[in-house]
């Protein structure tokens, strides 16, 4: 028989190293059409952290993302960086390209400031132009400053920056300290199907709350959520390397277990509104901590389905239905 | 041996050794790097090509056994004005992310659309099982290939 | 992969000429998908492969006044997607469905599956309780078996050198009887069977009495394994449920299964006589239908 | 019948002599097999790369669009003139000295241009906290995955081949594979010294035997979590190419290129500006692509032979010789009143450490600050282990022992739930962190958001409307 479950599991996370120093540095250049250029250290694994790292600088210069153009991952051309790990590239390269992209901005402030008569503090930059504080009419096209303050004052936009994540050692004795600079939050609701004569467990839902902070690319954010569940589910239910001897029996992905796209759930995502007065535009990230949760629901899930309790990963059927037939022999 | 095939419509031969697979001819012989490999038997799927109109893992195929044959690959999707529409829903919905699996899971879907215009969520993700990924969750990509699906149906009406 | 050589005879005869002539050396090549595998790891002696997956004699689903003849090199692809199958076999099918995924299962046959002959093979259980039978063509002409005698031991056929399997025969009997085809592995996709799992049956005229029941089981002893008593027991009894529950009893004591990194044998026990009951109960609920 | 190729070839020599002289003889037929591949000239950029504000925007991405035409060049999409493959021979034992390494065979082979050992590094460790990983072993095999010896070839084939023909002596010493059994005395020291225990965390807040004791309902119960595996769909590839100016260039699938550069320049012992470090598109990272692997071994093979050298990973390969996540074994105690507050919680986590430390030194922190679980509790102790085993290297892997410690706490959450008659969502909502609580080391916490993510799941899945 077909037996329906649900079950919750929330968690917390940090960004960035523990303790350790993790500083990024990014260089922000504006060219004199109103485009821009990003120099990061930073590696795109697949997250879309350049994309993200684009609408930083675009949004601090006050253009589109496609304005952006991101260079990447060359230690000859590009400034310092810890790297992709840690959940850290929005918060902390991102706060780096925000900074970065602040000075440039600061530049093209100066190079206005004359041009529409008010001083560089009474600016801002917005749908491409540079324009006067609560008076959007007063503007001048961002490329015609840069262009203004490049070729005729001498000035070009260009900025760089680094940022790293304020911490406190923790005590050696007590732990005490604060290790990180912020956390983000997350609940995962799993709903299942458990087969009680063979302990199959079919996932069907699952919605996925996160925190992140402001979304800089809420398109990239589920999509991060989304995978993060694959690969939860996959530690709930599938993966497992297998030893004897020392050796790996499974070193192959005909029996390393991980999901299908048969084996993968609905997924429903939604973002808690949230901001974070110490990241990028109020951003924290959303890499980790998509695939914390989900291994726990789904363990609460199958509980409340047949009434085991599993306390070793991964639930393969077999466990389960030891489970229900421990459970039914008592 | 030489071997000749089709691929993107365009008549192509190399000489290659027996033990060529499909996979190899088309990465190292003809310079056609869309097609991954990721495992070398069979299990992941990012080597997928159309050969005849069937999707296949070419890495489990020989170039010989290809010879004669009409491939299509990841390369022969888009033309210089428009991208297929597959890659287009892909590319909105966000359907990737490293983008190591995409080639080979837009060869799938492509298989499955034409052979399946409407397929149901169940047999996009039936069609697609033989492709790992380990980005996406495959939601996005599911929710595309069903976009794409509607997108090819609508252009035909 | 170590370097070999290619061919691709076009008749049965010249194949068997070339693997007659080069011995151990040579090996027939039906859609790779295990060989290719293999050669990766371990080209052993091979040192010529012998590709027939494009031999005439060996293609087509074909209707005969016998029965359904499928050469040995379709693909299950190919019998996936034939009318003929889904309507006459509908069990072969689901058992061509679970196999790998859709880019294998274009690539892989019948033949390669059965040739393969590993315990698991997911197309065998249902030819088994269609009471398949398959021709096998050598140097001294074709001879036909009953497939069960097919299977001799894990990776070991009854094909003797030089031998190569043509077809296989649903017999016209067989076609349309109410059938099923259950699998278990450890995902949805691209799974390989702990068990697997097919029956077949007709109900006698009084819509009740078991009729030809047959049960096969796979992945549960060194081969593809019909569970005879089992089948015995329920051939004249009522299809009741406690019957078949009897039956699923009968059918686990004739499993073989064995314990591995994938399952123990216990569990693998559990999956036999569950699913016994589910191909068994299914295949009554179809007979009923039609 | 087709035509029969060539006569089978067994001679090595006569292979690669064969395979040379056939490698250059793409002839044209209707157009070179190198003809640039059809592309889109003329795309309109999506709507949302468009817009400003920029921040909130589903932009696009642009590398996504060359996912997509299949154009994305990952390393091993890359070649380079007279580029050759590198492949290494991995241990046999889990636990063994080597006594000797001959290689003299496979160098003697047609189409194999060098060989390469750890004696022959100029540094021979790494790790990003601890240096306690060869590139190649030259002493001791820790895991069955550690490397031994490296070759270079004209063809990954030869190269394959050449590894089975280098000859590695051992002399095997007793392995320990069970991180409970590595902490016994009688344990094999699997890095000398007293013991294999090789990082530690310890978080003390009040006093937990005390509210132990004050608590309505103690519960305990051991959680254990196993070896995963990245699976990145790209394995793990790279290119070293060292220049006439003793500069050398890797092209790398490493997700971290500034620190890898130190790593690189601290085994090459170079300056950090002799070495360029390229990363490039990666396929699929998740923590396994944090640590520098074969390149240091590319950069010394091609300094031998003068070539760029390649090499990617196997399936194989990428399961035993790159890092993995940690096997946690985890005891937890929690002291609860009767209305479901959490007054208390002991745990102590044991860390199977693989062979190598690799990251394990963030997971053993952020596994031990989070363990607590994301609740206000006064009374915390949390005691964690990493300890040595026979086993593949355990390093970075999303969430860095948060998805092990997350199963344990709520999983007992849950339990406790179910034992008290409160529903899981109520327990939660009454322990959670709210803004300015108090995190288990005493960190004030700001932007917590815990209440609204239980809140806002729960309306939308319809946990109160459920019916089993």
């Amino acid at each position: 028989m077909i037996k329906r479950g649900r079950g919750m599991a929330c968690m917390w996370y940090p960004i960035g190293f523990t303790v350790a120093a993790n500083p990024s540095a990014a260089t922000v250049k504006v060219n004199t059409d109103g485009t821009a250029t990003v120099l990061t250290g930073t590696v795109e694994t697949g997250q879309g952290a350049l994309t993200v790292l684009g609408q930083i600088a675009a949004q601090a210069l006050g253009i589109a993302t496609d304005d952006v153009h991101v260079v990447s991952a060359d230690t000859d051309t590009t400034p310092m960086d810890t790297g992709a790990i840690a959940s850290r590239t929005t918060y902390v390269t991102g706060n780096a390209v925000m900074l970065a992209a602040e000075k440039a901005r600061d530049i093209l402030f100066q190079a206005a400031a004359p041009l529409l008569e008010v001083p560089p503090d009474q600016l801002e930059a917005r749908d491409r132009k540079i324009q006067v504080l609560g008076f959007p009419s007063k503007s001048v096209d961002i490329g015609t400053v840069a262009q203004h303050s490049e070729t005729v004052l001498g000035a070009p936009s260009i900025g760089s920056a680094s940022y790293n994540p304020p911490t406190v050692p923790m005590d050696p004795e007590t732990g005490q300290g604060k290790p990180f600079n912020t956390y983000v939050y997350a609940t995962q609701i799993a709903e299942v199907e458990v087969d009680d004569e063979t302990g199959e467990v079919e996932v069907k839902r699952i919605v996925a709350v996160h925190d992140c902070g402001t979304p800089i690319n809420p398109m990239l954010v589920e999509g991060q959520i989304e995978g993060g569940i694959s690969m939860g589910v996959g530690f709930a239910l599938q993966e497992e390397i297998l030893f004897k001897d020392g050796a790996q029996i499974n070193p192959n992905l005909t029996n390393y277990i991980m999901p299908t796209s048969l084996d993968m759930p609905e997924i429903e995502v939604e973002l808690v509104d949230n901001y974070d007065p110490t990241g990028p535009f109020g951003a924290k990230g959303a890499g980790e901590p998509t695939a914390v949760p989900t291994a726990a629901a789904i363990m609460n899930a199958i509980h409340d389905a047949v009434g085991v309790r599993i306390t070793s990963l991964p639930a393969t059927a077999e466990k389960v239905l030891g489970g229900i037939l421990e459970l039914q022999a008592s | 041996m030489m071997v000749q095939l089709t691929i993107n419509g365009e008549l192509k031969q190399a000489d290659v050794p027996p033990e060529t697979t499909l996979l190899k001819m088309l990465r190292e012989y003809l310079n056609l790097t869309g097609a991954k490999l990721g495992c070398d038997v069979g299990d992941c799927g990012t080597c997928t090509v159309i050969v005849d109109g069937e999707s296949v893992n070419s890495c489990l195929m020989l170039a010989a056994r290809a010879a004669g044959s009409e491939i299509t690959t990841i390369e022969g999707l888009a033309n210089a004005q428009q991208l297929h529409p597959i890659q287009q829903s892909f590319e909105e919905l966000g359907a990737l992310q490293c983008g190591f699996c995409g080639p080979g899971m837009i060869m799938s879907a492509k298989n499955l659309l034409d052979k399946n215009p409407e397929p149901s969520n169940a047999e996009i993700r039936d069609a697609l099982s033989g492709n790992l990924c380990r980005c996406t969750g495959y939601t996005k990509i599911i929710e595309a290939v069903a976009d794409a699906g509607q997108a090819m149906n609508s252009a035909e009406a | 992969m170590r370097p070999f050589d290619y061919i691709a005879p076009s008749s049965a005869q010249e194949a068997i000429a070339l693997l007659a002539e080069n011995g151990d050396s040579a090996c027939p090549l039906a859609g790779g998908t295990d060989l290719i595998v293999d050669l990766k790891h371990d080209a052993g002696t091979i040192n010529l492969l012998v590709d027939v997956s494009c031999i005439p004699e060996f293609r087509g689903i074909k209707e005969t006044p016998e029965g359904l003849r499928i050469g040995s090199m379709v693909t299950f692809g190919e019998i996936m997607a034939a009318d003929v199958c889904r309507e006459m076999t509908p069990a072969i099918v689901a058992g061509a469905h679970t196999i790998g995924a859709v880019q294998t299962r274009n690539l892989g046959t019948v033949g390669g599956n059965l040739v393969t002959c590993v315990p698991s093979a997911d197309i065998a259980p249902s030819l088994l309780v269609l009471d398949a039978r398959v021709t096998i063509t050598g140097p001294d002409g074709s001879r036909e078996i009953p497939i069960e005698e097919f299977f001799v031991g894990p990776r070991k056929t009854s094909l003797q050198p030089n031998e190569l399997l043509e077809s296989i025969l649903i017999p016209q009997d067989a076609l349309g009887k109410p059938s099923k085809f259950l699998k278990h592995g450890l995902r949805k996709g691209q799974a390989l069977a702990l068990v697997n799992a097919a029956a077949s049956l007709r109900l006698d005229t009084d819509g009740e009495t078991l009729v030809e029941p047959r049960l096969a089981l796979g992945a549960v002893a060194p081969v593809p394994l019909r569970a005879i008593e089992t089948e015995a027991f329920l051939a004249g009894k009522p299809a009741t449920d406690a019957v078949i529950a009897e039956a699923a009893e009968i059918a686990v004591t004739e499993a073989k299964p064995i314990d591995d990194f994938r399952a123990s044998a216990d569990y693998r026990r559990q999956i036999i006589r569950t699913f016994a009951k589910r191909v068994l109960t299914r295949s009554v609920e179809i007979a009923k239908t039609t | 019948m087709a035509t029969r190729t060539k006569d089978v070839q067994t001679d090595a020599d006569e292979l690669v002599t064969a395979r040379e002289a056939r490698a250059p003889a793409k002839q044209p037929l209707t157009l070179p097999a190198d003809d640039p591949v059809a592309f889109p000239l003329q795309l309109p950029e999506s709507k949302a790369r468009l817009q400003t504000p920029a921040v909130g925007q589903r932009a696009t991405r642009p590398d996504g669009r060359l996912h997509g035409l299949g154009q994305t060049q990952y390393i091993d999409d890359l070649t380079f003139p007279h580029m050759i493959h590198a492949k290494v021979l991995r241990s046999e034992h889990a636990h063994a000295r080597i006594v000797s390494i001959d290689t003299s065979s496979a160098e003697a082979m047609p189409g194999v241009l060098a060989t390469l050992t750890g004696k022959e590094i100029p540094r021979n460790s790494f790790g990003p906290t601890l240096q306690d990983q060869p590139v190649l072993a030259d002493d001791v095999v820790r895991h069955r995955g550690d490397g031994v010896a490296a070759v270079a070839a004209v063809t990954e084939q030869i190269a394959a081949d050449a590894l089975e023909k280098i000859k590695v002596e051992y002399e095997p010493l007793r392995p320990v594979f069970d991180p409970l059994e590595a902490l016994g005395d009688d344990a094999p020291r699997i890095h000398g010294g007293d013991t294999n225990i090789y990082a530690s965390k310890v978080i003390k807040k009040g006093d937990v035997e005390k509210a132990f004791a004050e608590s309505d309902h103690v519960f305990e119960r051991r959680y254990q979590t196993q070896m995963v595996e990245h699976v990145p769909l790209e394995p793990h590839a790279s290119i070293a190419s060292w220049d006439g100016n003793g500069r050398v260039s890797i092209w790398s699938s490493l997700g971290r290129i500034t620190l890898g550069r130190e790593d690189l320049a601290r085994t090459l012992e170079l300056p950090q500006s002799k070495i360029r470090l390229i990363g490039t598109i990666v396929g699929g990272n998740f923590g396994g692509k944090n640590e520098i692997t074969n390149e240091p071994i590319l950069a010394m093979l091609s300094r031998k032979t003068g070539r760029p050298v390649k090499s990617v990973f196997t399936r194989g390969d990428e399961f035993v010789s790159s890092t993995i996540r940690h096997p946690f074994t985890m005891d937890y105690k929690t002291g609860v009143m009767n209305d479901g507050t959490i007054i208390a919680r002991k745990i102590r986590i044991i860390l199977d450490g693989g062979a190598y430390c690799s990251w394990t030194g963030t997971t053993i922190g952020k596994g031990s600050i989070l363990a607590p679980g994301p609740y206000n509790i006064d009374n915390i102790h949390v005691e964690a282990y990493a300890v040595y085993t026979n086993k593949t290297t355990t390093g970075a892997m999303r969430g860095f022992g948060a998805p092990q410690v997350c199963f344990a706490y709520e999983s007992q959450m849950d339990e406790i739930a179910h034992k008290l008659g409160i529903d899981p969502l109520e327990i939660r909502l009454k322990n959670a962190f709210s803004e300015g609580s108090s995190s288990p080391t005493s960190q004030t916490l700001q932007a917590v958001a815990i209440k609204e993510s239980l809140n806002q799941a729960a309306q939308r899945f319809g946990w109160k409307e459920w019916q089993a």
